[in-house]
C-alpha cells in the first residue's frame, strides 16, 4: 500500500510543525496523484496502536512526526521488517528507519541576528512551547545569533509550560508577549506551535515584531512578521514518500547546509529586511555551511553560552 | 412497587436506552455525511475484524472492567466517584514507581507489588474527597473532579521532572525492566500455536479484571462490609438506627473505588508491550468507567457486559478515524448519548414500558 | 512589582474572569431553581464551537453570538427535559451533556472546517474587539511610559471587548432579578421549597425550566467570549475546566450574585498569575514556614476530634512536612551549602503546582474551612408529587 | 335538600397512585358557612382527596362543584382562583424566607416585588388584627415555632381571599391551648361565612367543632352525618369499619429490678437549641413505660440517645452499668450488643431498608451476629432467609415472602417485620416509638399484644406514643414529655386525659395538683 503518516499530539492543523508536515505529504500527493494514510493521535496512549495499525495494513513506509514517537517506535521497527518507518525530530537505531533531525540552533540563530538587527529597544524576546531541551535548542540557537550581531542585547525567554498542551495555548502565548513587551522587547519570536498564533497576534496587536517558526507564518500578519524560522519538515516528509519503500535508512541531518533550515522571505515581509540585513545573515548562513561558524547545541551537552534557563 | 419483572429493569430497559442512544448517533453520522450502516461495519470490523483489533478490544475492555467497578462499587453507596481518571492516573505512577524502583525478579512479583502500590496511589488519591465528604459533606462529585486536574499536574510534574531518564525528550517514564513485563495473551495463546490476539497489547491483567469482578460481587452481595455500603446506599438515616457509621463506610467504599480504579493501571501502564507511564494515561477510561457503570446497572455481569460492548466501541472508533476524515471523538458522543439515555434519561425509557406492563397486568401481584 | 504589572494583572484577572463570572451565574440561577448543573462546561463549549463558526460563515459576531447561545439554551433544555421532565439524575445528565459537547464539538468542526477539529481562524471583524475608550492608549509600549492614573484608565478600564462589560453588568442585573422582581423571589422559592410554589399556585415546571434557559443564555455568552473575543476561533475543549471552576466559585460565592463576582475575579487572579509568570520563586524558608505551618493547624485540629480526622489530616500533615523537608535537604545538597544558608535560597516551583492553584483552592473552599455554603434545600432532587 | 348550592361538591372522584387506590368513587358535599369534618384512619385517603380539590393532584375521574358551578381545577392556580385555600398535613413553606415572602408567594401584584411586599405588609397587619393571628411579617420561617408557620399558612389563605378553607391535621403539632386558639379563629372565619373542611383523627375535635362529618376507610367514603346525631364511638366504628377495643387487654404489671435508669440527660443541636433538658427517669423490668407528648417535645431525641445513634450528655444506667454517651461505642451496635432493642418511630426512614428484601431487613442492624455469618468472610444469606421465613411466620407477616423488597408490604406488615425483627432478639431493654403509626386497627391489636407479651416475660419496655389512647391502654406508668422535660409521672389508674393534656402542654405538676 501507499505511504502513511502519524502526527503529533498538536495535531495536524497546527500551524507549524505538524502542518508543515502535513504540506509535505499534500504536495507528494498533488504531485502523484496517489492517496496517502495519515492518523491523528489524541493521547500519548495511542502511539504504538497507531504505528502498528499501519504496519499491519501494509503502509510503507509510514511517516511518522516528532521525539515523542521514538521510544513506541524502537518497541515496534522489529516486528515488521520489511517496512520503512521514518521518524522526524529523533534518531532510532533500527535496520529499517531512517531518522531526520534538524539543527534548528542554525536556522534559529539567524533568525535571532535579524531580530538583533531589527530591534530598537535593544531586547528581544523568545517564547517557548514546552520546556524540553528541543525548544531549549531553538532558544539558544536564537540567543546566539542576537548576541552575534549585538553584544550589548537582552534576550528574555519564556517556555509556556511542561505539558504537551503548552503547544496549544494561544491565550497564554498572548499572555507571555504582552509581559515581555512591558519589559522592553520588541521582536518576539515563537517556537511554540498553536501557541505561537496568540504570541504573532499580540504582537501584531501591540505594534512590535514577530519572528515565525516552522512553516512560513510571515502571511499571517503582513508587514509585521519579521521573518520565519523554516523547518523544512515538509521537504523531509516530501523526499521520504518521492522515495516510497525504497526510502533510505539511516541518520539524516538537514541543516542550513542542505537546506534544512532557513529563514522566510517574501512579499509579506520584503519591507522589513533591509539589504545590509540580509547580507549579514545570508553570509552567517555560509559560514555556516563552511564549517566555519559552530553554533552551540544546547543539545549536544545540555548548556548554553547565551542564555540561562 | 415493583411494576414490572425484573428482567424487564435488568435486560429490557438498558436494551430499549442503547437502542435509542444508536439512533440518535445515526442521526450524528449523518449529519456529518457519513453513512451510519457503513460506518457501524466499519466499526465493527475495526472491534473484532482482526486477531490485533480483537485483542485490542479486550485490552480496553479491562480498562473498563476495572474503572467501571469503581464507578459502581462507589454507586452502591449511593457516591458518584467521577474521579477514576485522577486515581488511574496515580495507579499508574504507584506502578511505575515501585517496578523502575526495584529490579523485580520475575513479572509474577512485578505484579503483585506493581498491582498493589497501583491500588494504594489509586485509594490514596481518593482519600481526601472521601474524607471531605464523609466529615464535611463536600460533595464528592466536584472534589474527584478537582483531584482529576490535580492528579494530571501532578503526573506531568513526575513525567518531566523525577521519572524521566537523563536525555529523554518525551514527557514519559523510562521503559520498564523487560524482567517485569506481564505476558500478553497472543505469548499464553503462541504456547497453544494460535495467534489469537496478535500483537495487541491484552494481557493477563484481564483475568485480574475477572478476578476483580468476583471479588466486588462477593463484597457487596455476601459481606457485611457490603450489606452496610448498600444499606447506606439506599438509606442514610436507616443505616444511623442501625449503627452503620456513615464516616466510616464512606471512607472505606471510596477507598476500595479508588484501589479499582487505580488498579487498572496494571493493564495500561505494566501490561502494554513497552511498558512505561506515560502523559494521560488514562485516556478518558476514568469516564467511560460512568457509562459503563450505568449501562452495567453496577452489577459485576452487567459491568463486564458493558466493558466489552465499550472496548469494541472504543477500538472500533479509533479504526474508523484511521480510515475514514470523522474524528475519533466521534466515541465519546456515543459515550455522552449512552449515559445521557441509561442514566439521566432512565425514566423516559422505564416508564412507558412500566405502564405496559402494568397494563398487561404482568406485574408481581401487590397486595394492599 | 511595578504599579503598571499590578494594573495589568488586574487587567488579566477581570478578562480571566468574565467567562468563569458568566457560568458562575448561570450555576447560579439554575441551582438556585433547584437544577444543579455540572454541564456547564459543555454548554459553553458548544457555544464556543457554534459563534465561532457561525461568525465566521456569517462574518457578523453578533450573529455568532447569537448562534452560541442557541445552541447552549438547546442543551440546557435537554438537561431540563432529562432532570425536570424526566426526573433523572442531573448530575449524570450534566455528564452526559459534557461529553457530548466535547466529542460532537470536534466531530463535527472536522465535518465543517476538515482542519482536525478547529474553525479557521477568525478575520478581526467576526471577532469581539477591544474598545478603546476615548483619549485611552492602545499601546503597552505608550502604556508603560504613562502616568499611573493614565496606565489605570488604559490597561484597566478601557480596551476590554463588549462582551466583558456586558458581563459584568449580569452581576447588579442577577442581583437585581433575584431579590427585587416577582420572577425572582419565584426563583429563589422553588429551589428552596418547590411545593410551597406549586401549592402556590405556580408551576415549578415552568420556573424551572425558565431558569434553565437562563442558564443556557449566560453559558452561551461565556462560550462565545471564549472563542471570538479572547481567542480567534475555536479549539478542541477549550474551556479548560472552567465550567467546573465556575461550580466551585458558585460555592465559594454562597450562591449570591455579588460574591460570585468576587470569587471569580479570585480565580481570575489565579488564572492571570499562571499566565504571566514563569517562574515563580519562593525562598526554602517560605515553603517551610508554609507547609509545616499548615500541616501544624491541621494536626492541632485533628487531634481534637476522632480517630478518623487524626489519620486523615495527620497523614496529610505528614506527607507536607515530607514535602518541605525534601525541598530543604534538596537545596541544601544541591547548592553544596549549609542547611541554614538553604534557607534563604530561591527555588522555584513547579508550574503544574501554580496551575493546580485553583483547583487546590476549591477543595480548601469545599472543605469549608473559608465558610460554611448551605446550598439551597431541594437542588438536585427533581420534584416528585407522585411516586 | 336546601336551595342554596353546596359550597363545594365532589362527586365521583376517585384516584389512584400506581397500584394503589387512593380514593374510590367519592362524593361529597358541603354547605358553605359549616365546618366539616373528615376523619378516617392513617391511609384512608383523606389528604389525597384534598389534595384533589385543591389542585395539588389531579383526580383520575370525577367532577368538582364550587358554589354550584362545575370547576375544572387542573392546578393549585385553579383553586385559589375559586376560592379554595389549603393548610396542609406538611406545611408548604420556603423555610428562608421570612413570613412575608412567603405569603406573598404567587399572590404578588406586579413583576416588580416592592409594591407587592408593601402592600401584603399592610394587609396583614389588618388581618392580623381582624383574627388575631399575629406575626412578625420579618420573621424568618425557620426560626419561629410550628404554631406560628401555622398562622402563616392560615394568613397565606386569607391573603388569597379564600372563601373555603381546607385544614389537614392541624392540631397534630400543637399544643392543647394552641388547638383552642385555633378553633376560635375557625369559628371566627365559620361565622363571616367561610366554609372550612377540617381533617383530623381527633374524635373530640370533631365533636367540639364541625357541624357535619364525614368518614373515610381505605379510599371510600363510608358516611357523612351530622355532627349532632352522632357520638365518638359511633365515629370510631365507621371509621374502622367495626367495634373497636379501646382498651388493650393484660394483667396487671409485676415490676422488678430497675433495668434502665437516665439520669439528668441534655441534648442541645447544632442550632444551639436545648432538645432535652435534664431528662431523668426509670424503667422496671416486667413494666412498660409510656411518654405522652405533643411531638416534637424531645421524644424522638430520647429515643435517638437512648438508641445509640445521638449523642448526649448525662447519664444512662443499664443494668446498673454505665453507657458510653458519646464516645466511641455510643452507636446502635454497642447497644443492640448491651441488650437493647429498638422499634424505631419512622420504619421507611429508619427501621427499614424500603429496597432491601424482608429477609435483609430482618438481619438490619443485628448483621454482625454469628448465626448470620457463614464464616469471618462472608455472610450466610441461606441462614438470614430461613430466619426470615420464621420470623414471617410467627408475627403473620403477609405475604410470608421474604425475597419481597419491604416496599412492597403494606405498613402494617412492615411494622410486623421491624416488631419481629426486635423483639425476637429477646432484648433486656425494648425501645418502642409510635409503634402503630399508620398501621391498620388488626395490625395494632396483634402488635400491642407482642409488646405486653414481651413485658409479660420480665422486659423493660420504654414506649413513646403521641396517641393518648395507646399510652393510656398499654402503660403501667406514664411520664409527660413537654419542651424536653418530663412534667411528671402518672398511674394510668390514678389519671385522665384531661389531666395528661394539660400536662403535655407545659402546665406543671404543682398547678395540676
Ligand atoms: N404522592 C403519593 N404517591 C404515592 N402514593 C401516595 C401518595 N400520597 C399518598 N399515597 C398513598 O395513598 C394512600 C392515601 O394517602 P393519604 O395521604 O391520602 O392518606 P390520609 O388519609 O391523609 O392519611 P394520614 O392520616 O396518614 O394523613 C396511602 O396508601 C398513601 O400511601
Ligand atoms: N451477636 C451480636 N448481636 C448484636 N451485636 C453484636 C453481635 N456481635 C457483635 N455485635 C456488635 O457489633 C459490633 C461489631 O462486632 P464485630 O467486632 O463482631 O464486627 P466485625 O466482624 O469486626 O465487623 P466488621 O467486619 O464490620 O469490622 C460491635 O459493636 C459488637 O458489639
Ligand atoms: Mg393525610
Ligand atoms: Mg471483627
Amino acid at each position: 500500500d501507499g505511504p502513511a503518516i502519524i502526527y503529533d499530539l498538536g495535531g495536524k492543523f497546527d500551524k507549524s510543525f505538524n502542518e508543515s508536515a502535513f504540506g509535505g505529504a499534500q504536495r507528494w500527493a498533488e504531485e502523484t496523484g496517489e492517496e496517502f494514510a495519515e492518523f491523528e493521535i489524541t493521547s500519548d496512549a495511542q502511539r504504538e496502536q497507531a504505528i502498528r495499525r499501519f504496519a499491519e495494513a501494509g503502509n510503507n513506509p509510514i511517516v511518522m512526526a516528532g521525539f515523542s514517537w521514538a521510544t513506541p517506535l524502537s518497541e515496534a521497527a522489529g516486528d515488521y521488517p520489511d517496512t520503512k518507518f521514518v521518524l522526524i525530530d529523533m534518531v532510532v537505531d533500527a535496520p529499517n528507519v531512517r531518522s531526520v533531525v534538524f539543527n534548528e540552533h542554525e536556522g534559529s540563530y539567524l533568525v535571532g541576528m535579524m531580530a538583533a538587527e531589527a530591534s530598537e529597544t535593544d531586547i528581544v524576546s523568545f517564547v517557548g512551547g514546552m520546556d524540553i531541551p528541543l525548544i531549549r535548542k531553538f532558544a539558544c540557537g536564537y540567543a546566539q545569533g542576537v548576541m552575534a550581531a549585538n553584544p550589548d542585547a537582552t534576550v528574555i525567554a519564556n517556555m509556556t509550560g511542561t505539558t504537551p498542551s503548552a503547544w496549544n495555548d494561544p491565550v497564554k502565548g498572548s499572555e507571555l508577549t504582552l509581559s515581555q513587551i512591558s519589559q522592553g522587547s520588541d521582536v518576539v519570536f515563537a517556537a511554540a506551535g498553536g501557541t505561537g498564533i496568540g504570541v504573532l497576534q499580540t504582537a501584531a496587536d501591540e505594534g512590535i515584531l514577530s519572528i515565525g517558526v516552522d512553516a512560513n507564518q510571515n502571511y499571517l500578519h503582513p508587514g509585521q512578521v519579521l521573518t520565519s524560522m523554516l523547518k523544512r519538515v515538509d521537504n523531509a516528509v516530501y523526499e521520504s514518500f518521492v522515495a516510497g519503500e525504497g526510502v533510505e535508512v539511516g541518520f539524516n541531518v538537514m541543516g542550513v547546509s542542505n537546506d534544512g533550515v532557513g529563514y522566510a522571505l517574501d512579499e509579506h515581509n520584503a519591507d522589513l529586511v533591509s539589504a545590509e540585513m540580509q547580507a549579514m545573515v545570508d553570509e552567517a548562513a555560509a559560514a555556516m555551511a563552511s564549517g566555519e561558524l559552530m553554533v552551540h547545541d544546547y543539545m549536544s551537552d545540555e548548556t548554553c553560552p547565551a542564555l540561562e534557563f | 412497587m415493583d411494576k414490572m419483572p425484573k428482567w424487564a429493569d435488568v435486560v429490557l430497559v438498558p436494551v430499549v436506552s442503547l437502542l435509542l442512544a444508536a439512533i440518535i448517533s445515526a442521526i450524528v453520522f449523518l449529519a456529518i455525511g457519513q453513512n451510519p450502516w457503513e460506518a457501524l461495519k466499519l466499526m465493527a470490523y475495526g472491534a473484532v475484524g482482526t486477531s490485533d483489533f480483537l485483542g485490542y478490544t479486550l485490552f480496553y475492555a479491562t480498562n473498563f472492567i476495572f474503572t467501571g467497578l469503581a464507578v459502581a462499587v462507589a454507586f452502591h453507596a449511593s457516591l458518584f466517584n467521577i474521579g477514576g481518571e485522577g486515581q488511574v492516573l496515580l495507579g499508574g505512577l504507584g506502578a511505575a514507581i515501585v517496578v523502575l524502583l526495584v529490579p523485580w525478579p520475575h513479572w509474577t512479583l512485578a505484579l503483585i507489588a506493581g498491582g498493589t502500590a497501583a491500588a494504594l496511589f489509586g485509594a490514596l488519591w481518593v482519600v481526601i474527597p472521601a474524607y471531605l465528604q464523609a466529615r464535611r459533606g463536600s460533595h464528592i462529585v466536584i472534589t474527584t473532579i478537582m483531584f482529576n486536574f490535580m492528579a494530571s499536574g501532578l503526573l506531568v510534574y513526575m513525567l518531566a521532572g523525577p521519572l524521566k531518564p537523563e536525555g529523554q525528550q518525551q514527557v514519559a517514564s523510562g521503559l520498564f525492566p523487560e524482567a517485569s513485563k506481564l505476558p500478553s495473551l497472543n505469548d499464553i495463546a503462541e504456547m497453544f500455536g494460535s495467534d489469537m490476539f496478535g500483537r495487541s497489547p491484552v494481557n493477563i491483567s484481564i483475568f485480574i479484571a475477572i478476578l476483580a469482578c468476583v471479588a466486588v460481587w462477593a463484597l457487596i452481595w455476601h459481606t457485611r462490609l457490603g450489606y452496610q455500603i448498600r444499606a447506606l446506599g439506599k438509606s442514610e438515616s436507616a443505616a444511623k438506627y442501625a449503627g452503620i457509621s456513615a464516616v466510616n463506610i464512606t471512607m472505606i467504599t471510596l477507598l476500595i473505588s479508588g484501589a479499582l480504579a487505580g488498579m487498572m493501571a496494571i493493564n495500561n501502564t505494566m501490561g502494554i508491550n513497552s511498558p512505561q507511564l506515560v502523559d494521560n494515561a488514562a485516556g478518558g477510561a476514568g469516564f467511560i468507567g460512568i457509562a459503563v457503570a450505568l449501562m452495567g446497572r453496577n452489577h459485576p455481569v452487567g459491568i463486564v457486559i458493558a466493558a466489552l460492548l465499550f472496548g469494541a466501541l472504543y477500538q472500533g472508533g479509533a479504526e474508523l478515524a484511521a480510515a475514514t476524515d470523522v474524528q475519533v471523538q466521534i466515541v465519546i458522543v456515543i459515550q455522552a448519548l449512552v449515559i445521557m439515555f441509561t442514566g439521566a434519561l432512565d425514566e423516559m425509557v422505564r416508564s412507558p414500558i412500566e405502564k405496559l406492563f402494568l397494563r398487561f397486568g404482568r406485574g408481581t401481584a401487590v397486595e394492599e | 512589582m511595578d504599579f503598571f504589572t499590578i494594573v495589568q494583572l488586574g487587567d488579566a484577572s477581570v478578562r480571566m474572569a468574565i467567562p468563569l463570572l458568566l457560568a458562575c451565574l448561570a450555576g447560579l440561577f439554575s441551582e438556585r431553581a433547584g437544577i444543579f448543573d455540572i454541564g456547564l462546561e459543555g454548554k459553553m463549549l458548544a457555544a464556543a464551537f457554534l459563534s465561532a463558526a457561525v461568525s465566521l460563515a456569517s462574518g457578523n459576531v453578533w450573529v455568532g453570538l447569537l448562534a452560541g447561545i442557541g445552541i447552549s439554551i438547546t442543551l440546557s433544555i435537554i438537561h431540563g427535559l432529562a432532570s425536570i421532565t424526566f426526573r433523572g439524575n442531573q448530575l449524570i445528565s450534566g455528564v452526559a451533556i459534557n461529553f457530548f459537547a466535547a466529542g460532537l464539538t470536534v466531530v463535527i468542526a472536522q465535518g465543517w472546517f476538515a482542519q482536525g477539529g478547529r474553525t479557521p481562524s477568525l478575520p478581526k471583524d467576526a471577532r469581539f474587539n477591544g474598545l478603546d475608550f476615548p483619549g485611552a492608549l492602545t499601546r503597552v509600549r505608550d502604556k508603560m511610559q504613562a502616568s499611573p492614573g493614565m496606565q489605570f484608565y488604559s490597561e484597566f478600564v478601557s480596551g476590554h471587548s463588549i462582551l466583558v462589560y456586558l458581563g459584568l453588568l449580569t452581576v447588579p442585573l442577577s442581583w437585581w432579578i433575584l431579590y427585587r422582581t416577582r420572577f425572582g423571589l419565584r426563583l429563589r422559592a422553588v429551589g428552596e421549597a418547590p411545593e410551597a410554589v406549586d401549592t402556590a399556585g405556580i408551576s415549578v415546571v415552568r420556573l424551572r425550566y425558565s431558569a434553565v434557559i437562563i442558564a443556557g443564555i449566560l453559558c452561551g455568552i461565556a462560550g462565545a467570549y471564549l472563542s471570538t473575543a479572547v481567542q480567534a476561533g475555536f479549539t478542541k475543549d477549550m474551556t479548560a475546566n472552567r465550567g467546573f471552576i465556575a461550580l466551585a466559585a458558585l460555592i465559594f460565592a454562597k450562591w449570591r450574585p455579588w460574591y460570585a463576582l468576587g470569587a471569580c475575579l479570585l480565580f481570575g487572579l489565579f488564572f492571570a498569575i499562571d499566565n504571566r509568570f514563569q517562574n515563580i520563586q519562593l525562598q526554602v524558608i517560605w515553603i517551610m514556614v508554609l507547609l509545616v505551618g499548615s500541616a501544624a493547624v491541621m494536626t492541632v485540629y485533628a487531634l481534637r476530634r476522632e480517630k478518623i480526622d487524626v489519620l486523615v489530616l495527620g497523614g496529610l500533615s505528614v506527607v507536607l512536612a515530607a514535602i518541605a523537608l525534601v525541598t530543604w535537604f534538596g537545596t541544601a545538597s544541591g547548592e553544596g551549602i549549609g542547611m541554614i544558608a538553604a534557607l534563604w535560597e530561591t527555588v522555584k516551583v513547579p508550574s503544574q503546582l501554580i496551575q493546580s492553584l485553583p483547583y487546590l483552592f476549591v477543595v480548601i473552599v469545599l472543605a469549608g474551612f473559608v465558610g460554611k455554603a448551605i446550598p439551597p434545600r431541594a437542588g438536585g432532587q427533581p420534584y416528585v408529587k407522585e411516586r | 335538600m336546601s336551595e342554596i348550592a353546596p359550597a363545594i361538591e365532589l362527586v365521583g372522584i376517585s384516584k389512584a397512585f400506581g397500584p394503589v387506590q387512593a380514593n374510590k368513587d367519592i362524593s361529597i358535599r358541603v354547605m358553605p358557612g359549616t365546618i366539616h369534618g373528615i376523619i378516617g384512619e392513617n391511609g384512608a385517603g383523606k389528604s389525597t382527596l384534598m389534595s384533589i380539590l385543591y389542585g395539588f393532584y389531579k383526580a383520575d375521574a370525577g367532577e368538582i362543584f364550587i358554589s354550584g358551578q362545575k370547576t375544572v381545577i387542573p392546578d393549585s392556580q385553579a383553586a385559589i382562583a375559586a376560592g379554595i385555600g389549603m393548610v396542609f398535613q406538611h406545611f408548604k413553606l420556603v423555610q428562608n424566607f421570612s413570613v412575608l415572602e412567603n405569603v406573598v408567594l404567587g399572590a404578588e401584584d406586579g413583576a416588580l416585588l416592592r409594591p407587592s411586599l408593601a402592600k401584603a405588609r399592610k394587609q396583614l397587619k389588618s388581618l392580623a388584627e381582624e383574627y388575631e393571628l399575629n406575626v412578625d411579617p420579618d420573621a424568618i420561617i425557620q426560626d419561629i415555632g410550628v404554631g406560628m408557620q401555622q398562622r402563616v399558612e392560615i394568613l397565606k389563605a386569607l391573603y388569597r381571599q379564600a372563601d373555603i378553607l381546607i385544614l389537614d391535621e392541624p392540631t397534630g403539632v400543637l399544643t392543647p391551648a394552641e388547638a383552642d386558639q385555633l378553633f376560635r379563629i375557625l369559628g371566627r372565619l365559620k361565622e363571616e361565612g367561610k366554609t372550612i373542611i377540617l381533617i383530623t383523627h381527633k374524635l373530640r375535635e370533631i365533636m367540639d367543632i364541625t357541624d357535619t362529618v364525614s368518614v373515610m376507610r381505605r379510599g371510600e367514603m363510608t358516611s357523612t352525618v351530622k355532627t349532632s346525631e352522632t357520638n365518638p364511638a359511633d365515629l370510631a366504628e365507621r371509621m374502622v369499619g367495626r367495634k373497636v377495643l379501646l382498651r388493650v387487654d393484660k394483667v396487671p404489671a409485676q415490676p422488678k429490678d430497675v433495668i434502665l435508669e437516665v439520669k439528668d440527660l441534655n441534648i442541645t443541636d447544632e442550632k444551639g437549641v436545648h432538645r432535652l433538658k435534664g431528662v431523668s427517669f426509670n424503667v422496671r423490668a416486667g413494666e412498660i413505660l409510656g411518654i405522652a407528648g405533643v411531638s416534637g417535645n424531645g421524644q424522638s431525641e430520647l429515643l435517638e440517645v437512648l438508641g445509640g445513634y445521638e449523642k448526649a450528655t448525662g447519664e444512662i444506667l443499664l443494668n446498673g452499668e454505665a453507657i458510653d454517651l458519646t464516645g466511641a461505642f455510643s452507636d446502635g451496635q454497642s447497644r443492640r450488643a448491651r441488650g437493647i432493642a429498638h422499634v424505631p418511630e419512622d420504619r421507611q426512614h429508619e427501621g427499614l431498608i424500603m429496597d432491601f428484601t424482608a429477609a435483609e431487613n430482618t438481619a438490619f442492624g443485628y448483621h454482625h451476629d454469628p448465626k448470620y455469618q457463614r464464616n469471618r468472610l462472608l455472610m450466610d444469606n441461606a441462614a438470614i432467609m430461613k430466619d426470615a421465613q420464621e420470623k414471617m411466620d410467627r408475627f403473620d407477616v403477609r405475604p410470608p415472602n421474604p425475597m419481597l423488597a419491604a416496599k412492597n408490604f403494606s405498613g402494617g406488615n412492615q411494622q410486623k417485620v421491624v416488631v419481629a425483627r426486635e423483639i425476637e432478639r429477646d432484648p433486656d431493654l425494648l425501645l418502642v416509638g409510635q409503634p402503630t403509626r399508620g398501621v391498620d386497627i388488626g395490625a395494632i391489636e396483634f402488635i400491642h399484644q407482642q409488646i405486653v407479651a414481651l413485658r409479660d416475660a420480665g422486659k423493660a419496655i420504654l414506649l413513646v406514643s403521641v396517641e393518648l389512647d395507646e399510652i393510656m391502654g398499654l402503660s403501667d406508668r406514664i411520664a409527660v414529655m413537654f419542651d424536653g422535660q418530663i412534667m411528671g409521672e402518672r398511674l394510668p389508674a390514678e389519671t385522665d386525659e384531661k389531666e395528661l393534656g394539660l400536662m403535655m402542654a407545659g402546665v406543671t405538676d404543682g398547678e395540676t395538683a
